[in-house]
């Protein structure tokens, strides 16, 4: 399905910067003039099936998918300025900067509304939010999820790795390397034995590609033709570990292939690319064609993880990877794939489709700012948890004793 | 009514349950959903729900493990039967994801889901996995996780209608070598409750508590006793999590002797939560455990028939508190 | 003779082991062997050793710890650092086959190695499988394979010479949350026994018996009750497997009452143990356990922080029996 | 690496068999006249390779191959008898009968004695006995532990599916599917790591395809160059299910090429192919070259397993599986497997190859037969276990407390 060319789209340039926070963000990028090497960094889906479907949208839809993904990017922009100013705030991230058209591409060719049990559902990994906004949870209640709020989307009990909201098909984070992907499979072969044309999707990184999990959830897709999509986020790097460390493929898509399964790789920064890999999978999937195998060739902008307290730079915090342990990420690499920002590609494919005017697209990302601005206003406002619920939610009824008192 | 085996008994709450609920699934390796019983029409899960609903893997029990938890969070009512030999191939799923869900999303996760784990340990001969009973103890520890343990074909199948039709995550362990027990068992559907003890014997000289696989030999031995004089009462645990403390404390506050009994490895063997929780409550009282040494399970029936506590290490050890 | 920390007195022993047997292996994934200590040498196994050696591997705990076990069977010393997400991961090989395979083999298998198993609990705000404590019951039930818990950095290095030179399998759990711990740690090697209980406080009133996580509190605690008057034994149990039974028996036999303190879950908590075997052994003592309830660690650090035993809860609990 | 082509090698005919019991044993085959359909039952290594390294072995060393073969086919032959006949007979066994020159083969090509931290090392899977005669076990003794005697093999603690003997390297039965191939792989690592020139080699059937430790295994090789070596005895069969219920592939080899590791797909019938195979993998990882995977095309004879008390054709004994519940082993093609039998396959080429004259070939299967029956005379003969021992070799020294007797 594979077809690697070497000409690098164009890239559009544009120093209208919406507002001096997101100059700030992207600073890193201003500061080199390097060109992008297009060979790693960039990756295509067969060309005839570029813009294939996601040229008969409505317009309303692709301006939906601008607005996740500034609010992808906006969630975890305030959420770094709490973690960089605000003392009394809590939440941690994994952040998502930089991989927002993933989750924003494969969660476009889904069914996020209706009855739990026509909708379709998804599985993230440790690293979640930006799935979650994806995916439609409501981002009030997430914030307050993130600083443990007793009113939290998840009562204050997940905080960041494992926020679930099933309302919207949003099964959840899971914090764990391995088992996601094989219990996403399951929720597929459910879907499959009652008729249903759901879809089950799990969004997983390179690193979980050694887990042995990995062979599991292929083998037993394809021997059952579930409906199932695995979508393999490969921003190279599974914490201080290139994936070349852990992966003996190029493409970790190739491993998928030789069960048979249909993989696609995608450029993961250009939304229009992931939204047609989804929708041809989703397509095949609903018609009973089985599972497709998506790898987006992706980059988180941040360290791992960030948490407050954090200072720019150190670790725990956000910017380069403090802890270069093993191998490394080099400043050059960093600052090539912020050249190919999701924002803007998405902003400029708008444009250039005449779906939007340049400055309606910039006023949105003002809109979205100020969304999200309120949203963590009323969710660090939100009151904090009551110590004795601890003990609800072990099963469905009752609570457990208390044993910490002897 | 009629005299029915073990098996026969699961697989037709099973049964009533696929046909109940249409999207119900079942998931196996080795050991297909066929049973026979005289005077019954046999019961074959895969011919009668077809192979979407019932499903023949590969030898991969985190699979089936995890894929029946992917399919309860999905919404479907979903069961599978681990062989004994991957017994705790899925532990980390079933410890780690499906006991913290629940909990972990805030009461967002839902998962009717029932893992039936084979357990062997009546096999002589068969050495290490094929042989061992030690998987109580490893389960049991599961916050999250409602793990029972019949040691009747009528608790057998009451507790399989519980165990799919409740809303939390359950683990039922099968003793393998209980398949061979029949009596009379109800053709109707019926619930055996998930969280309670059952007293089978009343007395008020000595308490001895076991479950699953030990329990033919402590009834037969709480019999030797009697015929002795002595008044045994003997509870059989059924559930290990939540156990049912107020069963026990109750027992021992009258009888004040508390004999335990498992097939488990002793080091933390389900009698040594018996024994503290009783403990914690009663003071005064006299305690022992019998239990397979902390040793694993030799093949030869020499040593592995010594080292399983049977009817006349029971005997000996009541007696010994009597 | 220095003011070590944890993880430097544990990487000192490793690197002289290293040193001393050329074939020895280590294998980790995201916790590097490298640790530095005011005043004394950076230790990179890494760079010291090579990476033939020395691996940084996939995300695949069960590769770790097989592929250590498959080395030690080959005649190789091999350890791997399991972190705490993946602690369970290599649950059923170290169970199923480690922990069989000496006794099932009739004694000619060989299996020098040690896992380092990661325990969190120490950490508000992860929940599930970042926050949980749990890992001491499920390995402590294993027989054939030695189960430790170190709860000071002296012990830390000392159990694992012993550990790295005992030619039985070891699961060394690892506390993260005790890593900020420094004190005097010799620089020479040194072996703790891998079965013996530390007696950390001596008293007639009362015993208090914890491990790994749980002691800096239990410490602090007597304290106080030291200084309320109270004659105080605090034991650590250092080894889960086997278990010193006779340092327990003998402080209870004189102090007639036991407190156990567990951050695991209450049900089948080592603590569990603990005083099964104290009750089978000494009459008419007292029990209580301390323990985390019967449910995932949630986020939130004020229901954490309340459920997670703490000196308040292990004060008022001891004043309560004494 | 494989290349199939449609030519079968021209069948031989015998009809002087060596003994009555032989022909029992072999009557199902007699019994059709059906020609053998090459196509699946039979595989080919690259054309070229075929006889290459055996032809210029000693002759010592291929007539020590056939007897290998027939101490295999003979231990079970009587041990099948014992089952039938003897009522005091205990052990049981997971038969080797149809497979006798993937163990042999491949053990022909391993240095099997010298120091421990010389020779190459074998893991075996819960159907051994055959593995363990061929790396060169001690044959009345592993006799005597089958049948739980103190004086047996492992002192009676380890029956058939544990079988150790670290002496000749042969590390052991294990009885699960899973774990053994990522406990090899383990053992190749720390051969690597101390610098030894040694071989690690793990036989597989094909239902260890479907377990997720198959993917660590050959991911783990390949990724450290491994000196490993994965035999996958396919057999078509995992008890009662057709292997292609739980693998996708035709060749289970195409699943390891997928990891870039080099494979060989051979004929298990054929003893000569087996070697070659194998000789090449050895040589590669010696050299340092890393990894094989070596996929024999082979058939069991019997049912999947056979214990005492058995009769023929009924469970738990041994002839056709009675447990056809998923997918049963066809009549036919049972019968077209027993017409390429190894042993008779190996004496056609020894006496092809002029390395023997037929009848003395023939008179060796007559000493083979005394020798094993005298070893089960021996064995059989032997003390039983003394209980308390049970209590021994938890740890490396001492014993644990008893703990039945409260
Ligand atoms: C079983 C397990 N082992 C280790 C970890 C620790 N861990 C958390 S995230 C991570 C790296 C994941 O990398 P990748 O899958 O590429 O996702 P990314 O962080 O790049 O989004 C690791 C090793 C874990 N969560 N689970
Ligand atoms: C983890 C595990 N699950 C199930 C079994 C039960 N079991 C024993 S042998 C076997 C079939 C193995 O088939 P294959 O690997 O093809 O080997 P063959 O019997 O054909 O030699 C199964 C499922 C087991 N031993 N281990
Ligand atoms: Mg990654
Ligand atoms: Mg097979």
């Amino acid at each position: 399905m594979k077809d690697t060319h070497d000409t690098a789209p164009e890239r559009q340039h544009d120093d209208t910067l919406s507002s001096k926070a997101r100059r700030r963000f992207l600073k890193l990028a201003g500061l080199t003039g390097a060109a992008v090497a297009a060979s790693r960094q960039v990756a295509f889906a067969a060309q005839g099936d570029i813009n294939f479907f996601a040229k008969d949208l409505p317009d309303e839809k692709l301006i939906d998918m601008y607005r996740t993904i500034l609010k992808i990017r906006w969630h975890e922009r305030t959420q770094a300025d709490e973690m960089l100013t605000n003392t009394e705030y809590r939440g941690y991230n994994h952040f998502y900067a930089g991989q927002e058209a993933v989750a924003t591409g494969v969660c476009a060719a889904l069914r996020n509304d209706g009855p739990f049990d026509q909708i379709d559902l998804v599985y993230s990994s440790h690293r979640p939010s930006g799935h979650a906004i994806a995916k439609g949870v409501d981002i009030p209640t997430m914030v307050a999820e993130m600083d443990f709020r007793a009113t939290g989307m998840n009562g204050g009990y997940a905080a960041e790795m494992h926020i679930s909201d099933p309302s919207v098909g949003f099964i959840g984070a899971d914090g764990m390397i391995g088992p996601a992907p094989v219990i996403a499979s399951g929720s597929a072969f459910a879907m499959r034995a009652r008729g249903s044309d759901q879809v089950s999707v799990v969004f997983a990184g390179d690193g979980n590609y050694a887990a042995p999990h990995f062979h599991s959830t292929l083998n037993n897709a394809r021997l059952l033709d579930l409906p199932f999509i695995y979508v393999c986020e490969n921003n190279l790097y599974h914490q201080y570990a290139h994936y070349s460390y852990s992966c003996p493929h190029e493409d970790i898509a190739t491993a998928a292939a030789s069960y048979g399964i249909p993989t696609i790789v995608v450029d993961g920064q250009d939304v229009v690319q992931v939204y047609n890999a989804a929708r041809e999978a989703v397509d095949r999937a609903r018609a009973g064609g089985g599972p497709t195998f998506i790898e987006a060739k992706t980059y988180r902008y941040y360290n791992h993880w960030g948490a407050p307290g954090a200072e720019a730079g150190k670790l725990g915090a956000f910017g380069y990877d403090p802890l270069a342990i093993t191998s490394f990420r080099p400043e050059r690499e960093v600052r090539a794939w912020m050249q190919r920002d999701p924002v803007e590609i998405a902003r400029n494919i708008l444009v250039d489709w005449g779906v939007m005017e340049r400055q309606a697209a910039l006023d949105m990302e003002e809109e979205v700012k100020a969304e999200i601005k309120a949203a963590f206003e009323w969710g660090l406002s939100q009151p904090l948890c009551n110590p004795e619920d601890g003990l609800k939610h072990v099963f469905a009824e009752g609570t457990v004793p208390p044993r910490q008192f002897g | 009514m009629a005299q029915k085996s073990w098996m026969y008994s699961v697989l037709e709450a099973v049964q009533y349950e696929m046909r109940e609920d249409p999207a119900m699934t079942w998931i196996f390796e080795l050991t297909p959903p066929v049973a026979s019983n005289p005077g019954k029409p046999v019961i074959n899960l895969e011919t009668e729900f077809g192979r979407k609903r019932c499903v023949n893997t590969g030898i991969d029990e985190n699979w089936m493990a995890s894929a029946v938890l992917g399919a309860g969070l999905s919404g479907s009512k979903a069961a599978t039967y681990i062989p004994y030999q991957g017994a705790c191939i899925p532990f980390e799923v079933i410890q780690n994801v499906a006991g913290k869900l629940r909990h972990m999303t805030g009461g967002k996760a839902e998962m009717p889901v029932v893992w039936v784990i084979e357990m062997t340990g009546q096999t002589p001969g068969f050495a290490g996995q094929h042989s061992c009973y030690e998987e109580d103890s490893y389960y049991m520890h599961i916050p999250g996780i409602r793990t029972v343990i019949p040691s009747t074909p009528y608790d057998a199948k009451g507790l399989m209608h519980a165990a799919l039709r409740s809303p939390d995550p359950v683990v039922y362990l099968y003793p393998a070598g209980l398949r061979t027990l029949t009596e009379e068992v109800p053709d109707e559907p019926y619930e055996v409750p998930l969280d309670k003890a059952a007293v089978r014997t009343e007395g008020s000289d000595l308490t001895i508590v076991s479950s699953g696989a030990g329990m033919p030999d402590v009834l037969e031995a709480a019999k030797m006793l009697a015929d002795e004089g002595a008044g045994i009462e003997v509870i059989d645990l059924r559930a290990l999590k939540e156990m049912d403390t107020e069963t026990l404390v109750t027992s021992v506050a009258k009888t004040k002797r508390l004999l335990t009994v498992d097939q488990s490895y002793y080091t933390l063997c389900p009698g040594a939560e018996v024994i503290a929780r009783v403990a914690e409550n009663v003071d005064g009282a006299r305690y022992k455990r019998v239990a397979f040494p902390d040793a694993p399970p030799p093949a030869s029936p020499e040593m592995f028939t010594w080292m399983r506590p049977d009817v006349a290490n029971v005997v000996e050890a009541a007696r010994a508190m009597l």
